[in-house]
């Protein structure tokens, strides 16, 4: 990056790409986290972590057209999650009351 | 007009009759009808002969469309001609002898009716046979005696021997018939047509190759029929049948329609001269070849059997020389002579109450005379002695060979010298010498006597009676002349008397030489005696190879193993998939995940970064 | 509504009534059965009776819109190709059901059922004039007869089913690819209108989608057929099924592909049927001989028969691919005769089964003695089956074999062989069977014909002598429909050539 | 800023079946207090009569079809057709399940009120023509779904059943969620149209377009169950209850299915050659895995399972035919496919007693000679699920390989026909067991039907039949609402 | 300053995210999850959107994450355990995640490099007022319909952890 450029960034604030590169790592990251991860509920954190990721994503995009709607979808995004925290976390809650373990690679009772 | 369906319709009644209620009929009605209806079909052949010149015109008669599928068009048809009318004769007349015979041969056996059924429709196959007016009616009385032959060799089906004397007279004429009806196929491509009007009218202009290629295709239809080499093999079998049957269907008619085709097809013949040298060596070769094997048999019938194989060669000779009349002739006469032969080894076997080697008999003179006086009859004409019905034939087919080939007669005339010794050596051991059986030996009834002393008849001045090349002058080519021809006719004389004369010696005078000539032969008579292991040749060669190589290799190797081990190998390997899937589908949840994030980069990469290069 | 639909409804119908007839009056289903199947024969034979020879196309036509998009019609008509087809159907429905009196108790109202159904399919596959319907109901044949296997058959009948219902339905997908195809180049799945498009040149098809389109085609029927090597699912069908089941099968759902072949592939795919032909023929007469040497080995009566299926239905297929006339006359004529020899010796077999219980050969011997008229009419099947002249199957053999030698004499030579086979099979059979001693166990074993047994027997026979002697009933309008096809698809040449050969003669 | 919060009534009209379905859910919670113990059947009954309600609704809005809030919903034909079927199948799947509830003992109110709530997010889904509304449909449907996955919470099975089925879920919920962000990027907007429209934009290259439409796919590749992200359905289908897994392999999947046709026929139509190859391989793939995964089960709703994946590849050739008619093909399979899983599920539900103990296939040995009627009722499913004529499976089918053909995917149309033989063999494999194997002791033990279970029989086997042998009003129906407004 | 702020939130978000990866104990993740969540937060306001990040930390870091750690403390979870495997997830899982980034950070650089330049203040339109003026006019109806969303969570709840089925 030359001097000029980085002069003019200042000036004009980020690029946007910036804050799409970022969600992409933290997208990538929470799918990594999905697979390496045993606990249940680090799991389901990661899961979280893809959602904000892409959140991210909308907003920069608002902010590139200049329109609220990317604000909203984000909103609702939110709600889901939140939703989805609800009822996953009273799933894991069965699961741990009958099976006493929070570790994601025993629940693999159902295969084949 | 004639109604000539007339003639094959009787015998097919009676069958009818005696086939579907015969069981219930009394044995006199069953007698009647059966022996009736052949009698009734011999008048409506006189009657016939006489209304239309013997054939001299040929008839024709177009009863129904068949079989007709674009030009294919093969109708009902019956033709009467000179050639025709001798068959008729033959076959009716002789039928209706032996139909008697066999009413006084049969009267205690099971399965009476049955038998004069199967014979009945013997009649009627093998009349449809002569009378057909194209190939394809020919060939369904071809197939019809075959059939009826199978029946009546099986006979007695509760013995085994029996039966597979039957299936294998069936399939090895099954293998001739096979050439036949391929001659059928060429012909109509060639022709197209069988009827034999239009066939002998083209035939002239085709090209020798194809007409040879009929010919040589007709000949192996022949020689399973007609029991040439190498197709001979089922008809000693045969003989497991009833002893009519032997004379009517393995001497007298069936196995001579062989002969009958081939001069039938004397036009095709003619025009393919390989052929004919064909016919005539293989006609040759089985004469020579089954008089050997005649010379060491001791079952009365076998002795016989070869000698019918024998004389059926001598007919083959005489076609393949284009002495066709002359093996007409012979074929007329050897059915009388070698009718009475069966008929009368028929009364001899009855007389010794079912026995049928030679060593087991002997002396019979004194118990059964009028028996031994119509086959002394029969073996006079055999051997050829002067003036009796074989001689006439039997000289004119030596003569035309002769013409044709010097060595031929040669080999023709030492054929005739075994074939009167062997005839005269069963004679000598049957009549002659003490009665070596068990039980009392009797004379047969009248019923059957009465036949035999009208063929020994025709057996002594057959052959004056008919003659059998002037009637059918005009059909055939004549023969060209031979000269010295008497002295021809004194060399085959000789000849038979010599064998006369040996047997004499051999089992009269001194019946020590046989074992000792026999123990000198050692392996070459072993050999001889079995038949020169032929049937074992043939099993060997043929028929186990092919079963076992059916079921081992076709059954158990293609079938079960590769077809069937494909689709199960297919079904087995699908199975093997849904394997590889279990696997992949552990159960674990991370692995699935691992799994969607896969598939997320492969399709990122696949149209993102894919689509991004292009 | 006309005779024709009438004769596809009926069995339909009976059908469903069937299944209403509650379970315990099991007799009555029968007497039912059997009664629906004869009236539909008796229906049947009114289309002999109104088939008017020399008329052009199909009769006893019914075309009516069934599903509007795409356009499927429900369209029937009858030819000269599938006439006997049909009546063969009716006519074998009710021996079938008469012939599974008694042996069938267990199930009887889902087997008589069945029975009718899969007549109703049958008849339905030789009427459809429009390639969905035949298809719809070339499935629906195979349901029944699976279900027949499956649940009466013996021992292995699962295998037996499932291999079966495999192999069919392996192939009649292929054939469903290939009909969508057609469709979409067409736009109608109407048959006639497709080979009217066919010929006045609408549809161009390229040189690889023609040999593709017929070789799905092809594949369909060669299974069903069935042609080497594709026929492993047979004798497993065959040995398993109930009697009334192998009878049906081999009489008349074999007939369903060789029936395809001369209706779809020929007519359709002219230059694919020519250019593939020599395979196929060598593969038929690979059939003929192949079928007629397992034949000879096999212990099983059943399997022996079904082996000898294959033989001759490469007959059948053979005479198809001469594209002569006497070789397709041939090979229609001989799907008949098959259908009636086959079906009695099934039939007469499954009378000895149910004296027995054994199909093996071995445990026989002397049935002769002691029911001699069982054996006669096995006689008379054997030696049908095996082609003796005045008997039925020769006329069609002949007529194949005639047109391989026009066509191609080394095929005629080769083919001829199962000629020769087909009696060494037959006669060692029948021979080991009837003939020789009778053995006590068989003898208590073996009572005569029953009346029910005659009743199912004797129309069978008649019709192998008939056919056998008077081919003239029945050739003529299939000669006329066939002539038509080897027209349509320009395949007369070895036909004119036959002519140019008796105008030669006629001019001598 | 003028504001207008009041939506128009032919809005609410077109609106109408959620708020029919999303008003009873509500009501059945009300009612719960009162009623719950005395009439446990009740939410059953009122729920059947809310889905009745909403099949007016559905056609109601159909008679005056148009755009809703601000084009956030569109109803047109191709949105009734699904919202009818979805509602048709949630009430199949409350007949099928009142048996099941009342064996378990487990009958409540918030059962009937979730699959209430599943099918409003369905029919929200069918009739979205905006990714925001599609998405938020399609988190309704799958929430509640996830719930009743593991409705018996004592259940193990049940548990992993919705903890798979969460996880997974909401994992490919991420990525289809990305994929609308990316989509968002390019075009600015999130309506289905003004994407297409965007889409030709100058500036827009095809990678582009297949960066946002890979994402997508991962989501809803995930919720047809099609490969390679199938794996989940096996194990889900297994352990749910087996009225749930009815209804999860049909009216879930039919909507996610409408969904990827409206979003691919309408927003990426234009980009078809991208992703055209890889619908492709994927059906290939799920047909194959599906029915070579199918062979060696012997767990019947596992079996079904991979069925379930082998027809979501048929199902994806219809896509791949990408044409009007291929939709139609695909809409008319859905509902054929959807009629004879649920009467397949529904007979399982029948045989396998309290706490699904008898769930194999063998334990279906000898059903027809102790229940012939059941019997033959499975019989036609399997029928049709291997597509035999006269059947709906036939059809649908045939319809999908013709598109197919039309299109020219001549290779994927003859490997798919094959891989539907295949198929035969393991509906074959039940067939035998019923009819060709003796009584075992469970169907010894068997009890007779219940009238609720009947009709979740009976009634898809009529409409099979009706399928099979008079399809043309259906399909006539789904090829008119084909056409979308693009 | 926008760089500044932009780099140092950015880079805080990577560390905590990878670390809610690399925790071993749910709650370390869980508290890094926050951090994450708040330095997204201010981000959205660098990218002005008011309402979400206020939003973000009030729903989101707040309520969302308290029902974790609330989850995690009441379930007691402690150092996750390493009982079973996966060897896909062994095999493929580094490698995917490693395409993925790639992958995705490719896209992202390729097809939106020109994107603009975000500076505070540029848009004003996430206020609170503009959200509400959208979820009550345009956006109607997904904000009723996510009341069901939250009805179907509370049944959820409901079904899944209430006592006993009776």
């Amino acid at each position: 990056m030359d001097p000029s450029q980085a002069l003019e960034m200042l000036k004009n604030g980020v690029p946007t790409s910036w804050y799409l590169t970022l969600s992409a790592l933290l997208f990538s990251i929470g799918v990594a986290g999905f697979m390496i991860r045993r606990n249940i509920i680090t799991v389901f954190m990661c899961i979280e972590l893809m959602l904000n990721a892409v959140n991210l994503s909308f907003i920069a995009f608002a902010h590139q057209h200049k329109q609220v709607s990317g604000h909203l979808f984000t909103f609702f995004v939110m709600v889901v999650a939140a939703a989805e925290a609800a009822v996953g976390l009273a799933i894991i809650l069965t699961v741990f009351k009958n099976r006493s373990t929070l570790n994601i690679d025993e629940i693999n009772t159902l295969k084949n | 007009m004639y109604k000539l369906w007339l003639i094959p319709a009787l015998p097919f009644i009676g069958f009818l009759i005696n086939g579907i209620i015969g069981r219930k009929l009394p044995k006199a009605v069953t007698n009647l009808v059966a022996v009736g209806s052949v009698v009734l079909a011999f008048l409506w052949v006189l009657f016939v002969g006489n209304q239309s010149n013997w054939g001299a015109t040929p008839l024709h008669a177009h009863y129904f469309t068949w079989i007709k599928s674009g030009a294919v068009n093969v109708g009902w048809d019956y033709w009467v001609d000179k050639l025709t009318m001798i068959m008729l004769m033959v076959v009716t007349g002789i039928g209706s002898l032996i139909h008697i015979y066999a009413t006084g041969y049969m009267e205690h056996e099971e399965g009476y009716y049955r038998f004069f059924a199967y014979l009945n429709l013997f009649m009627f196959f093998m009349l449809n046979l002569v009378l057909a007016g194209n190939y394809l009616i020919l060939f369904v009385g071809w197939e019809g005696v075959g059939l009826c032959s199978y029946l009546l060799i099986g006979f007695y089906f509760v013995k085994k021997s029996a039966t597979t004397a039957g299936n294998k007279a069936f399939i090895v004429n099954r293998i001739g018939d096979f050439g036949f009806s391929l001659a059928m196929f060429l012909m109509f491509t060639t022709f197209g047509s069988l009827n034999f009007a239009k066939v002998f009218a083209a035939a002239p202009g085709k090209p020798e190759g194809i007409l040879t290629a009929i010919a040589f295709l007709m000949l192996l239809g022949a020689t399973g029929k007609s029991a040439q080499i190498p197709l001979y093999v089922w008809l000693p079998d045969a003989m497991e049948g009833p002893t009519p049957v032997s004379a009517l269907i393995h001497a007298a008619t069936m196995v001579t329609a062989g002969v009958y085709m081939c001069s039938r097809s004397s036009v095709i013949f003619l025009h393919a001269p390989m052929a004919m040298e064909a016919v005539a060596l293989v006609g040759l070769a089985t004469a020579v070849f089954a008089a050997t094997i005649g010379l060491t048999q001791y079952d009365i019938k076998k002795v016989f059997a070869y000698s019918t194989v024998s004389q059926l060669g001598y007919m083959f000779l005489g076609v393949g020389v284009g002495a066709f009349s002359a093996g007409v002739w012979h074929l007329m006469t050897h059915a009388f002579f070698k009718a009475l032969l069966f008929l009368g080894a028929g009364s001899v076997i009855h007389a010794c109450h079912g026995e049928q080697d030679m060593r087991h008999m002997g002396g019979l003179r004194k118990y059964a005379p009028k028996t031994m006086a119509v086959l002394a009859c029969a073996s006079l004409a055999i051997a050829g002695f002067p003036g009796t019905s074989g001689f006439f034939s039997k000289d004119a087919i030596l003569t035309a060979a002769y013409g044709h080939a010097p060595w031929m007669f040669w080999v023709g005339v030492v054929t005739a010298g075994m074939t009167a010794f062997y005839v005269w050596r069963a004679f000598w051991m049957t009549f002659w010498g003490e009665y070596k059986g068990h039980g009392h030996p009797h004379e047969s009834p009248w019923s059957m006597l009465g036949p035999l002393v009208v063929l020994a008849i025709l057996s002594l001045f057959g052959g004056v009676l008919f003659n059998v090349p002037k009637i059918l002058e005009g059909m055939f080519p004549p023969l060209h002349e031979v000269e010295g021809e008497g002295m021809l006719m004194g060399i085959s004389i000789a000849a038979g008397l010599l064998g006369i004369a040996l047997s004499y010696y051999m089992y009269v005078v001194n019946t020590e030489l046989p074992a000792k000539i026999t123990a000198a032969l050692g392996g070459l008579y072993r050999l001889v005696y079995d038949k020169y292991r032929v049937d074992e040749a043939y099993d060997a060669a043929v028929v186990t190879p092919l079963i076992e190589g059916s079921k081992a290799v076709l059954w158990h190797g293609v079938d079960q193993g590769v077809i069937d081990g494909a689709v199960n190998g297919v079904g087995y390997q699908a199975r093997g998939i849904g394997g590889i899937l279990k696997l992949i589908q552990s159960g674990n949840i991370r692995s699935y995940a691992t799994w969607i994030a896969v598939g997320a980069v492969a399709l990122l990469l696949a149209l993102g970064a894919g689509g991004g290069v292009k | 509504m006309n005779m024709l639909d009438l004769v596809i409804a009926l069995p339909a119908i009976g059908f469903l009534i069937a299944l209403l007839i509650p379970r315990a009056m099991d007799n009555f289903i029968r007497l039912f059965a059997l009664g629906f199947s004869l009236l539909t024969f008796v229906v049947s034979l009114t289309l002999v009776m109104g088939f008017q020879q020399g008329a052009a196309g199909q009769q006893f036509v019914t075309n009516v819109v069934w599903i509007q998009n795409p356009e499927i019609h429900y369209h029937v008509g009858i030819d000269g190709l599938s006439l006997w087809l049909i009546i063969l159907s009716t006519f074998l429905t009710p021996i079938a059901i008469l012939l599974s009196w008694n042996a069938i108790q267990d199930r009887a109202k889902e087997y008589f059922a069945f029975l009718l159904l899969l007549e109703f399919g049958l008849v339905g596959v030789f009427a459809a004039w429009d390639l969905f319907l035949f298809y719809v109901f070339w499935e629906v044949v195979l349901v029944p007869m699976y279900f027949l296997i499956g649940i009466w058959g013996h021992d292995r009948r699962i295998y037996a089913a499932v291999k079966f219902f495999l192999y069919t339905m392996a192939g009649s997908v292929l054939m469903l690819a290939a009909i969508i195809f057609l469709y979409t180049q067409a736009g109608t799945f109407d048959y006639a209108s497709i080979l009217d498009q066919f010929s006045t040149g609408k549809i161009v098809l390229t040189h690889l989608q023609e040999t593709l389109l017929f070789l799905a085609f092809f594949l369909a029927f060669a299974i069903k057929v069935p042609l080497f090597p594709l026929h492993t699912w047979l004798p497993d069908a065959h040995v398993e099924a109930p009697t009334a089941g192998s009878l049906m099968l081999a009489s008349v759902m074999l007939k369903m592909g060789t029936y395809g072949l001369v209706r779809f592939c020929l007519p359709m795919f002219p230059t694919a049927a020519r250019e593939n032909a020599p395979w196929i023929v060598i593969l038929a007469i690979i059939g003929i001989v192949y079928g007629a040497l397992v034949a000879m080995v096999q212990p099983n009566m059943k399997k022996l028969v079904a082996y000898s299926s294959v033989s001759h239905l490469g007959f059948v297929v053979l005479g198809i691919f001469t594209f002569t006339q006497a070789g397709l006359d041939g090979a229609v004529y001989q799907m008949l005769n098959h259908g009636i020899s086959t079906g009695a010796l099934f039939l007469l077999v499954g009378f000895l089964y149910e004296r027995r219980h054994s199909l093996e050969i071995s445990s026989y011997g002397g049935v002769a003695t002691a029911a001699p008229w069982l054996s006669i009419l096995f006689l008379i099947t054997t030696l049908a089956s095996i082609g003796l002249p005045t008997l039925n199957n020769f006329v069609g053999e002949f007529l194949v074999l005639q047109g391989a030698a026009q066509a191609n004499f080394t095929w005629a030579v080769f083919a001829s062989l199962g000629v020769i086979l087909s009696a060494c099979y037959m006669l060692w059979m029948y021979q080991r069977v009837f003939f020789g001693e009778l053995s006590e166990e068989v003898k208590h074993h073996m009572p005569e014909l029953s009346l029910r047994e005659w009743a199912c027997a004797v129309p069978l026979i008649f019709m192998m002598l008939w056919m056998g002697m008077y081919s003239q009933s029945f050739i003529p309008i299939v000669s006329e429909q066939n002539a038509k096809i080897l027209h349509q698809g320009k395949m007369s040449s070895p036909v004119r050539a036959m002519a140019a050969v008796q105008g030669v003669n006629n001019a001598r | 800023m003028p504001a207008n919060f009041a939506p128009s009534s032919s809005e609410l009209l077109r609106f109408s079946p959620e708020l029919i379905l999303s008003g009873a859910g509500t009501l059945l919670m009300i009612l719960d207090p009162f009623f719950g113990k005395k009439m446990p059947k009740l939410f059953g009954h009122l729920s059947i009569v809310a889905f009745i309600l909403a099949i007016f609704g559905a056609l109601a809005a159909n008679g005056d079809a148009g755009p809703a809030f601000s084009n956030l919903l569109i109803v047109d034909g191709f949105a009734t057709f699904f919202r009818i079927l979805v509602l048709v199948i949630g009430i199949l799947a409350v007949l099928a399940s009142y048996r099941y509830l009342d064996r378990e003992n487990s009958e409540t109110s918030e059962y009937h009120a979730l699959m209430l709530f599943s099918v409003a997010g369905q029919c929200l889904m069918v009739a979205s023509n905006d990714l925001i509304m599609i998405f938020i449909g399609l988190e309704i449907s799958s929430i509640a779904s996830y719930i009743l996955a593991g409705y018996l919470r004592d259940d193990k099975r049940n548990n992993e059943s919705a903890l798979k089925y969460f996880l997974l879920g909401s994992f490919a919920t991420g990525f289809f969620l990305y994929g609308i962000a990316i989509t968002y990027g390019i075009t600015a907007s999130t309506k289905l149209n003004v994407i297409a429209t965007a889409l030709n934009a100058p500036g827009v290259s095809l990678p582009m377009i297949g960066f946002a439409v890979a994402l997508m796919l991962v989501g809803l590749g995930f919720k047809i169950s099609g490969a390679p992200f199938q794996m989940w359905a096996p194990d889900v289908y297994q352990g749910a209850p087996a009225p749930v897994s009815a209804f999860m392999a049909t009216a879930p999947k039919a909507a996610a299915f409408a969904i990827l046709l409206r979003i691919f026929m309408t927003s990426f139509q234009q980009s078809a050659t991208l992703w055209e190859p890889f619908i492709w391989i994927s059906a290939l793939a799920s047909m194959t895995i599906g029915n070579f995964g199918a062979l060696t089960q012997t767990n019947l709703k596992r079996m079904l399972a991979y069925s379930s994946i082998a027809h979501a590849g048929y199902l994806l050739v219809a896509v791949a035919a990408r044409s009007e008619f291929g939709t139609a093909a695909a809409m008319f399979y859905l509902a054929a496919y959807a009629l004879m899983n649920i009467g397949a599920f529904g007979v399982i539900i029948h045989i396998s007693g309290k706490g699904e103990k008898h769930v194999q296939i063998s334990d279906l040995a000898g059903l027809a000679q102790k229940q012939p009627v059941t019997a033959a009722l499975l019989t036609v499913f399997l029928l049709s699920l291997i597509g035999v004529p006269l059947t709906g499976g036939f059809f649908g089918k045939f319809y999908i390989f013709h598109a197919a053909l039309k299109a020219n995917l001549v290779w994927l149309s003859v490997l798919g026909l094959l891989n539907s033989a295949v198929a035969a063999y393991y509906y074959l494999r039940l067939l035998v067991v019923m009819y060709m194997q003796e009584p075992g002791e469970v169907t010894n033990s068997l009890e007779p039907l219940t009238p609720g279970l009947s009709a979740a029989l009976v009634l898809p086997a009529i409409g099979t039949f009706f399928l099979g042998i008079l399809p043309g009003a259906v399909l006539t129906f789904a090829r008119s609402a084909a056409i979308f407004t693009r | 300053m926008d760089l500044f702020f932009f780099s140092l939130f950015a880079f805080i978000a990577l560390i905590c995210a990878v670390n809610v990866v690399l925790q071993k104990h749910p709650i370390s993740s869980a508290l890094s999850l926050v951090g994450v969540m708040g330095s997204l937060a201010v981000l959205y306001l660098l990218l002005g959107a008011e309402f979400v990040a206020m939003a973000q930390v009030i729903v989101y870091a707040g309520a969302v994450m308290v029902l974790f750690i609330f989850v995690i403390m009441l379930l007691n979870a402690g150092i996750e355990e390493h009982r079973g495997r996966s060897w896909i997830a062994k095999l493929l899982g580094f490698p995917a995640f490693v395409a993925l980034l790639g992958l995705l950070c490719w896209f992202v650089q390729r097809f939106f490099p020109n994107t603009g330049f975000v500076k505070f203040g540029d848009f004003t339109g996430g206020g609170a007022q503009e959200i509400g003026y959208a979820l009550f006019t345009e956006y109607l109806l997904p904000f009723e319909v996510t009341s069901v969303l939250i009805l179907i969570a509370i049944i959820g709840a409901i079904v899944l952890a209430r006592k006993e089925l009776d």
